[in-house]
């Protein structure tokens, strides 16, 4: 390799700063041992230790150090670079320095937050500190690579975070794709009949958004469609959708929706109904859908499976149905992207105890909430599975599928809020019922939310605080005779208790999409155990993901409420509009490449990249990195036979050189000739 | 198909009619037991709460005995209490180092040792659903048992505990209900069909023992049970020995006969009753025996969803077999 | 060596999934053995056998490499291809007479703290169990000495 | 794993979780959700309900949790341990209580533990039991009356079906057996 | 030898096998210049010298010396140590002298092994009363000494400096005379002489670049050993599956063993920027196994690459065969290994 052959540099005149951290670092590492010692480094021209290197003074005390002392080189130990390596590097650029003239050693994460050994953690920072100030100086000046942004984005999902990032951006007057699965937007907003704390009506303020959405010239709305394939980088995706065939031609449909209503096909509404009503096999998920203009499901459809029926074609005034519909695949290209991809609902058919799918009283909670939505199955009415019955007594059960290592370990987070929500709708719609509320720990952070827990104390609902552990039909004695029992240790008594109600509503936790893992891997981002998308960082960067350009928001991250939901959409977008006006970004010049000249055209390394960053020059026969497309994992370098492709700022020397230094103390005395020089 | 067998200590005596069925449908079925020479007691639930690792060491004796005497690596228990202890120490010598090394120590002061996992310890039930499988079982069955209305009963210690592997859903265990309907029983959706006997609880405290059991009769009955299958010789013991206390404590009249379910096999392949050890029983049989009839019943309406005009829709049922 | 030996591990984290698991386990306070030496890589497909060799000739006990889980590399595949090297690599290694445990491959995702730092723990204690390899001293060591008897066969 | 290890000495919550084979650690864990409790066959009966056990355990109540009936009525039935959202080995607990209780000597009154000492020692000279036998001996030997009570009741019933002995039925190699046992209670201890 | 104003010349054979001098002889009629143009100061194989004449010469009083073969005893070194006093430029020649080579292989196993085989384990050794060959034997007429037979083997320039190295196994004459007329021109009309310790007599890059079989994207499913397939002529014989050192091996040789449908072995050691030769290899190679899949469990992952790479037979010997001596270990852990 070229720098390889450079000499070992002594003439680097290289700077170091021992962080403390407070007492983070050094209460656990004597930084001003390590400062002295890496003093002794021939290397080292300066080696300070300061209390907070990340502040304005210890930024400044490099800047200084560089212009005063003619430093060429930085080296900063403190936290990860993930924390603070931009900080350093920028400082180091303002003291006039390449900003990849500096290095980091990450000596709180691995250091002193890793052991309590002090000694240990003194001589691993010293180790981590000399790999630094070996590595750092072969290091060479790199530019940044500047990418334009197409200022078009894609979101995928229509739900409400979905709608929110697209109408930002939107009315921001940037374009934008909304890719969504079903056939209308809306998602599971749309389900829902009241919002907690405030019980404003879901519908009420969803469905204006959702007309915007279908109004705004600058949305693409692409319903009933699925995204195929994502190829390219940030500021240039291009993408591939599914636009599927829903067998209704979308200029000539009016939306009258008198094929609906005589469509004679009958079929259970899994989705949108929760399975507890029915659609017909042409349709609408309710009347405001946005689009229009009904699916035609050619699974349930008559005419589809017999070959007859075709009513729907015949009623309809515009002529707007079309059997021979078939697939569009549509490409386009994007800058951004946004996955607000919602969630799913825990199956709570996984715990048997609860009867669900066995005991016809025991619903889920989206079931009830389509049960007590004006626009649902029962208009609104609470009754039993018979459809007429109104139950006198409900129980409440939380914690269905959450909170349990069975199942799902995490909080579901909004449970516990739409649970006190559904005891309030049952008083308001059954004033006589009893309604049991069964809770591990109440939990209700949030604006509004305590205040709505004191006021359903106040409506005398019964709170038990036991987690349930069966429910069943089997009763013990007369008062139980045709009853659900519910039994659990009502914990707070420390008795066993076994409650008779005609009527249980199972609030079933939030899951990952059963497809987000597929999804992650379409837009090589990455998932948590749980199968929820990783953010970039927990705290500050909640919605970027490890991929540039790739954005989420919503429940698709983790469990969250509408206001959190909508706040996600709306950062997400922010975020997006940023690169867009920034209009190029500068991307990291970790990058391969590849010595033309010397590379002997063995083709090993062209397989390897999985950007296909790496063409064959078939004239010269010579391998050839397309900068723009590599994204600098350094496979390549590590493959390449003859040691001709450069990895930038993870160069062989570099790696190797830093490798020695960690080392420093362990290296043998004895050494071959050839290794003296 | 060959098993190493450990009846255990109830199959000799109190439970002999669940051994000798098992017998019986084993040779319909083409199954050959081996009988674990000199077995001893698992300890049931009591060695355990006394000291442990004399309890393992107990147990372990027998699984070092069938691996040596190498019958098969599947040793199969008919007794639930058995099956759950030899499955148990298997399963946490393999997991307890500290454990494993001092029943090491024990056996070899004895002259036996035993490599935990060399076996794969199955219950009787687990073998006739999951080897044997019910297709099998219909193609035996000569004399269906129509119009028998059954309530299967599995107890604890087959289900649960799952976390060592179990053949079978912990909760609501479906196998026994597929097996009896192979046999054209009416099987009902038992509700109590894996909640607890009571267990040794007779001994203990015989109140707390009789609501137990009370409650599984009274179950049984409200479904129009006419009789109880079951897997356990405790449990046959505890619901069949105690009937009468239960009737005389809470003044009912439950008259529901508890049979084992490889004697209903056994009959339902077309064997005489009296070589399944029919009869032993202390709640007689016969009564419910003699409602078998040769047509098979009109099919009990399966659960549509929505049956009336009026009703929503229900979720569907989890697949069973 | 002394009756107290502390293995020195060096380890190749990637960028995205390990070094971030190794940044966990510290934030979250959890206490791991101190001999392992990080050094960041983009990515696990990045290392070179080279810089195994060389860490084990330059004095480290072990090497460990640790990328993201199958199917989560950021670089979609690259672990895959580190598998690949480590497995000949292993087989290679074995040859040299270099035990298993000295090079081992873990996968550890941004979020297994615990998982990385018990792989540390469990690294430090099979090297402590096999002893000092220190390549320098102990294989080449006695290389220049001219005065070497054949030993006794 | 790096759990935090410390110079007090073991307290009952320790050894609770040291005696307990399977992911003990998990008490630790515990949620006092209740579903044990909920989920317990004989919970009404229990002085405390195995939650509050927990509790007590976590606040050091040792001797109230040592004289308490609660494992002595467990019927080993396993809905706690399948049930537990934390995976907490309860009904092994349950099993490590009574015997800390033996070895400690909280016996009282309770008729349990001598159930299944009787049972013991039976098994220890011939290598197998009968429970009637034995549930006939215990009666006879603690609670006469009792035995009077089996006797006339259901045992008369099996005795007539044939299905109780009074005589049990022996191993042959009792004396392996009880180097065995030997052997283990002297590397077991009482726990 | 009588004095005149030639320029001295010396080749010395280490331990090698003696190839690099037959090959120094296949330069043909060019010899004769090489004999107008030298006066032989000391050359075993073709004249008669005794060590004491070379010790007699004056410090640098050989203006070239073509040192071959690896030092793997005392003796070996010994010689290097004398021949580096008396030679003005001292030509680390063949692979050998340059990275061990063959008999470096040895350092995959230990001395002890080395003996036991050799002098025990033989077919073709009868050694009942198991005598090793030993340092020092006293005998009537006093002490007998051998050479100190060494743990590992070395490359020269791992025992003395060296000006200039010409790989291979065994050099190819082309090349050689090429280096020689480059000396002759330096010796004779003062032309320049490469910079002191570089590579000469071969390319800098790897072999594909002299190779004229036809190379495609490499996908490898599994390797097979020579005997297993037949190669097609015109492919390139990694993609086919067979293991050629090429990728990762200097050029120089005009890619002759590839050109005759064999994989290049690797005898021209790794190229410019390579330091271990075997482990780029390795990486290469492991890295373009087309087995396995992201979206796989991982144990049948595992499983499945495993499978594929043990269809190398003997990756140390094979990646190593001429560059054991400067890989980056250098040799196996005593004791231990293919021993």
């Amino acid at each position: 390799m070229t720098d390889q052959k450079k000499s070992p540099a002594e003439q680097e005149k290289v700077g170091v700063y021992i962080c403390h951290c407070g007492s983070n670092i050094a209460g656990t590492i004597n930084v001003e041992e390590v400062a002295q010692w890496a003093e002794k480094n021939p290397n080292v021209v300066v080696a300070r230790n300061y209390e907070f290197m990340c502040s304005s003074t210890g930024q400044e005390l490099i800047e200084n150090d560089i212009k005063e002392k003619g430093l060429t080189r930085i080296v900063v130990a403190s936290c990860s670079p993930h924390m603070h390596e931009k900080t350093f590097r920028e400082a180091t650029e303002r003291g006039g320095l390449n900003p990849f003239l500096f290095e980091m050693a990450n000596i709180r994460e691995h250091g002193s937050w890793a052991t309590n050994d002090k000694e240990a953690a003194t001589s691993k920072a010293k180790a981590l500190v000399n790999g630094a100030v070996e590595r750092v100086v072969h290091h060479a000046p790199l530019e940044k690579i500047p990418v334009d942004i197409n200022p078009n984005t894609l979101i995928v999902g229509g739900g409400i975070a979905g709608i929110t990032a697209a109408l930002e951006l939107a009315e921001g007057g940037h374009h934008v794709y909304l890719v969504e699965r079903e056939g209308t937007i809306g998602g599971r907003m749309a389900q829902i009949d009241k919002t907690f704390p405030t019980l404003d009506c879901s519908a009420c303020i969803l469905t204006p958004k959702m007309v915007d959405v279908g109004q705004n010239d600058n949305i693409t709305l692409l319903t009933y469609s699925e995204v195929e394939s994502v190829e390219g980088y940030i500021g240039n995706f291009n993408i591939t959708v599914r636009k599927k065939a829903r067998c209704v031609t979308e200029e000539l449909c009016t939306s009258c929706g008198i094929c609906e209503e005589k469509c004679p096909q009958k079929v259970i509404d899994e989705n949108y109904g929760a399975g507890i009503s029915y659609r017909k096999a042409i349709y609408r998920s309710f009347p405001q859908a946005v689009p229009g203009y009904p699916v035609l499901d050619k699974e349930n459809c008559t005419y589809f499976q017999t070959g007859k029926c075709k009513v729907c074609e015949q009623v309809c005034p515009t002529e707007a149905i079309d059997y021979e519909q078939e697939d569009k695949v549509i490409t386009f290209d994007v800058g951004n992207i946004i996955l607000a991809t919602g969630y799913d609902l825990f199956d709570a058919r996984q715990i048997p105890q609860y009867g669900y799918g066995r005991l016809a009283n025991v619903f889920s909670s989206l079931e009830f909430e389509r049960m007590v939505n004006a626009s649902g199955p029962t208009a609104g009415h609470i009754v039993l599975r018979d459809g007429v019955t109104e139950p006198e007594s409900i129980a409440i059960v939380h914690c269905v599928g959450s909170r349990d290592q069975n199942h799902n370990e995490y909080c579901s987070k909004v449970c516990c809020m739409y649970s006190l929500k559904f005891a309030h709708l049952v008083h308001e719609h059954l004033p006589d019922a009893e309604v049991y509320n069964f809770y591990i720990d109440m939990r209700t952070p949030g604006k509004g939310y305590e205040e709505f827990y004191h006021r359903l104390l106040n409506e005398g609902t019964h709170f038990i605080r036991g987690r349930v552990a069966e429910i069943t039909d089997a009763d013990r004695h007369p008062g139980e005779e045709g009853k659900l029992i519910v039994q659990a240790e009502n914990t707070l008594l420390g008795i066993q208790q076994r409650t008779p109600v005609d009527m249980v509503i199972l609030s079933a936790g939030i899951e990952a999409r059963h497809d987000a893992e597929d999804v992650s891997k379409l837009f090589k981002m990455g998932c948590d155990h749980d199968g929820f998308f990783n953010e970039r960082h927990p705290k500050l960067a909640p919605v970027s993901t490890m991929t540039d350009g790739v954005f989420i928001a919503g429940a698709c991250q983790g469990p969250k409420d509408i206001p959190d939901t909508v706040a996600q959409g709306g950062a997400a977008a922010s975020q997006v509009a940023k690169l867009i006006s920034q209009g190029t970004v500068l991307m990291e010049p970790v990058r391969a490449s590849i010595r033309e000249e010397e590379c002997s055209g063995c083709r090993i390394c062209n397989t390897l990249c999985p950007y296909n960053a790496i063409e064959f020059d078939e004239e010269k026969f010579v391998s050839r990195v397309i900068t723009a497309l590599c994204q600098g994992c350094g496979t390549c370098v590590a493959a390449c036979p003859s040691g001709v492709i450069d990895g930038a700022h993870f160069t062989y020397t570099q790696v190797m050189a830093e490798l020695k230094g960690v080392l420093w103390d362990v290296q043998s005395d004895v050494l071959t000739k050839q290794e003296v020089a | 198909m060959k098993y190493s067998y450990y009846p255990g200590c109830s199959l000799e005596k109190n439970a002999r009619s669940y051994h000798v069925s098992t017998m019986a449908i084993a040779k319909s079925l083409g199954i050959e037991f081996v009988e674990v020479e000199d077995w001893n007691c698992c300890g049931a639930t009591e060695y355990i709460s006394i000291e442990k690792v004399p309890a393992y060491a107990l147990v372990t004796r027998n699984l070092a005995l069938a691996a040596e005497q190498n019958g098969s690596t599947n040793l199969v228990a008919p007794c639930s209490a058995c099956y759950l202890n030899l499955k148990k120490a298997d399963h946490y010598l393999g997991e307890n180092v500290d454990l494993r090394q001092k029943i090491d120590l024990a056996l070899e002061a004895g002259g036996l040792s035993y490599q935990p996992g060399s076996l794969n310890v199955q219950h009787l039930l687990e073998i006739i659903a999951v080897d044997i499988g019910y297709e099998e079982i219909e193609a035996q069955v000569k004399r269906p048992l129509f119009n028998l209305r059954v309530a299967p009963y599995y107890g604890c210690l087959v289900p649960r505990p799952a976390a060592m592997g179990s053949f079978d859903d912990p909760e609501h265990p479906t196998s026994l209900d597929n097996i009896l309907k192979r046999l054209g029983a009416t099987v009902i959706d038992f509700p109590l069909k894996a909640q607890c006997c009571g267990g040794h609880m007779t001994q203990i405290s015989e109140e707390t023992a009789l609501e137990l059991l009370r409650r599984l009769l009274k179950n049984a009955a409200d479904y129009k049970a006419d009789m109880i299958a079951t897997l356990c010789p405790m449990c046959q013991l505890n619901l069949d020995a105690y009937q009468d206390a239960v009737n005389a404590h809470f003044g009912t009249d439950y008259k529901i006969p508890i049979v084992y379910f490889t004697q209903l096999m056994g009959l339902a392949f077309g064997l005489p009753a009296d070589e399944l050890g029919f009869g032993s029983e202390i709640v007689s049989a016969r009564p419910a025996l003699e409602k078998i009839t040769l047509e098979e019943p009109k099919p009990a309406r399966t659960r549509e969803r929505g049956k009336k005009k009026t009703d929503l829709p229900l979720p569907t049922r989890p697949e069973e077999g | 060596m002394s009756d107290h030996f502390e293995p020195v591990i060096v380890g190749f984290l990637c960028n995205w999934c390990s070094y971030r698991a190794a940044d966990l386990a510290g934030t979250a306070r959890i206490k791991y053995a101190p001999n392992l030496r990080p050094i960041r890589v983009m990515c696990s497909g990045r290392v070179d056998p080279q810089f195994v060799l060389q860490a084990l000739r330059s004095g480290a006990d072990g090497v460990l490499i640790a990328g993201c889980h199958p199917g989560e590399c950021h670089y979609v595949n690259g672990n895959i291809k580190a598998l690949r090297r480590f497995t000949l690599l292993r087989k290679t290694l074995e040859q040299w007479g270099i035990e298993q445990e000295r090079v081992q491959l873990l996968w550890a995702s941004a979020s297994e703290g615990t998982v990385l730092a018990a792989a540390v723990n469990r690294m430090t204690e099979e090297l402590r169990a096999l002893g000092p390899l220190r390549w320098g001293e102990k294989v080449l060591g006695d290389n220049g000495a001219a005065h070497l008897v054949v030993e006794e066969v | 794993m790096t759990h935090t290890v410390t110079s007090r000495p073991p307290t009952l919550f320790d050894n609770v979780i040291a005696e307990t084979p399977g992911k003990a650690l998990n008490l630790h864990a515990c949620l006092q959700c209740g579903t044990c409790a909920g989920s317990c066959p004989s919970g009404p009966d229990m002085d405390h309900s195995p939650r509050a056990i927990f509790a007590m355990l976590d606040a050091g109540m040792d001797d109230e949790v040592l004289n308490s009936n609660t494992p002595w009525f467990c019927v080993s039935c396993y809905y706690c341990m399948v049930r537990c959202p934390q995976e907490i080995p309860i009904t092994d607990i349950m099993y490590t209580l009574k015997r800390l209780a033996i070895k400690e000597g909280y016996y009282q009154e309770d008729k349990a533990p001598e159930f299944s000492e009787t049972f013991c020692d039976f098994v220890e000279h011939n290598g197998r039991s009968f429970e009637l036998g034995i549930a006939m001996r215990y009666h006879l030997r603690y609670h006469p009356l009792g035995a009077f009570k089996m006797a006339a009741g259901m045992g008369l019933h099996l005795f007539r079906k044939g299905r109780m002995d009074l005589t049990p039925s022996r191993i042959k190699n009792v004396s392996q057996l009880k180097s065995i046992l030997n052997k283990a209670k002297e590397l077991g201890g009482a726990a | 030898m009588t004095e005149n104003g030639k320029p001295k010349l010396a080749m010395y054979w280490a331990s090698s096998c003696g190839g690099c001098e037959i090959s120094v002889l296949n330069i043909h009629e060019n010899i004769l210049t090489v004999d107008e143009v030298f006066d032989i100061a000391f050359f075993p194989c073709i004249a008669d010298f005794k060590i004491k004449d070379v010790e007699a010469y004056p410090d640098g009083y050989i203006d070239i010396c073509l040192f071959n073969g690896a030092i793997r005893n005392s003796e070996n070194e010994e010689m290097a140590q004398l021949l580096r006093q008396k030679s003005k430029v001292l030509v680390a020649f063949g692979s050998c002298a340059y990275e061990g080579c063959i008999p470096a292989l040895s350092n995959l196993t230990t001395k002890k092994a080395t003996f036991e085989k050799v002098y025990f384990n033989n077919p073709t050794i009868d050694n009942p009363d198991r005598i090793l060959p030993q340092h020092s034997t006293e005998v009537a007429e006093g002490e007998l000494t051998l050479p100190h037979f060494y743990h590992t083997v070395k490359s020269l320039d791992q025992v003395v400096e060296v000006d200039y190295f010409i790989p291979g196994c065994p050099p190819e004459p082309p090349q050689i005379w090429a280096v020689l007329q480059v000396v002759i021109g330096a010796l004779t009309a003062g032309q320049p002489l490469p910079p002191a310790g570089s590579i000469i007599g071969a390319g800098t890059m790897a072999l594909c670049d002299e190779c004229t079989r036809e190379k495609k994207e490499k996908t490898i499913k599994r390797f097979f050993r020579p005997y297993e397939i037949q190669p097609n002529p015109d492919q390139c014989l990694l993609e086919q599956g067979i293991i050629c050192m090429g990728i990762a091996t200097r050029s120089g040789c005009g890619a002759l063993c590839p050109s005759v449908g064999i994989g290049c072995r690797g005898c021209y050691g790794p190229p410019d920027g390579v330091e271990d030769q075997g482990a780029k290899m390795l990486s290469a190679i492991a890295s373009v196994l087309d087995v396995g899949h992201e979206s796989m469990d991982e144990d049948v992952l595992e499983e499945l690459i495993q499978e594929a790479v043990d269809t190398i037979a003997d990756p140390a010997g094979t990646f190593y065969r001429f560059s054991m001596a400067h890989s980056i270990l250098k040799r196996v852990k005593n004791g231990k290994g293919a021993a």
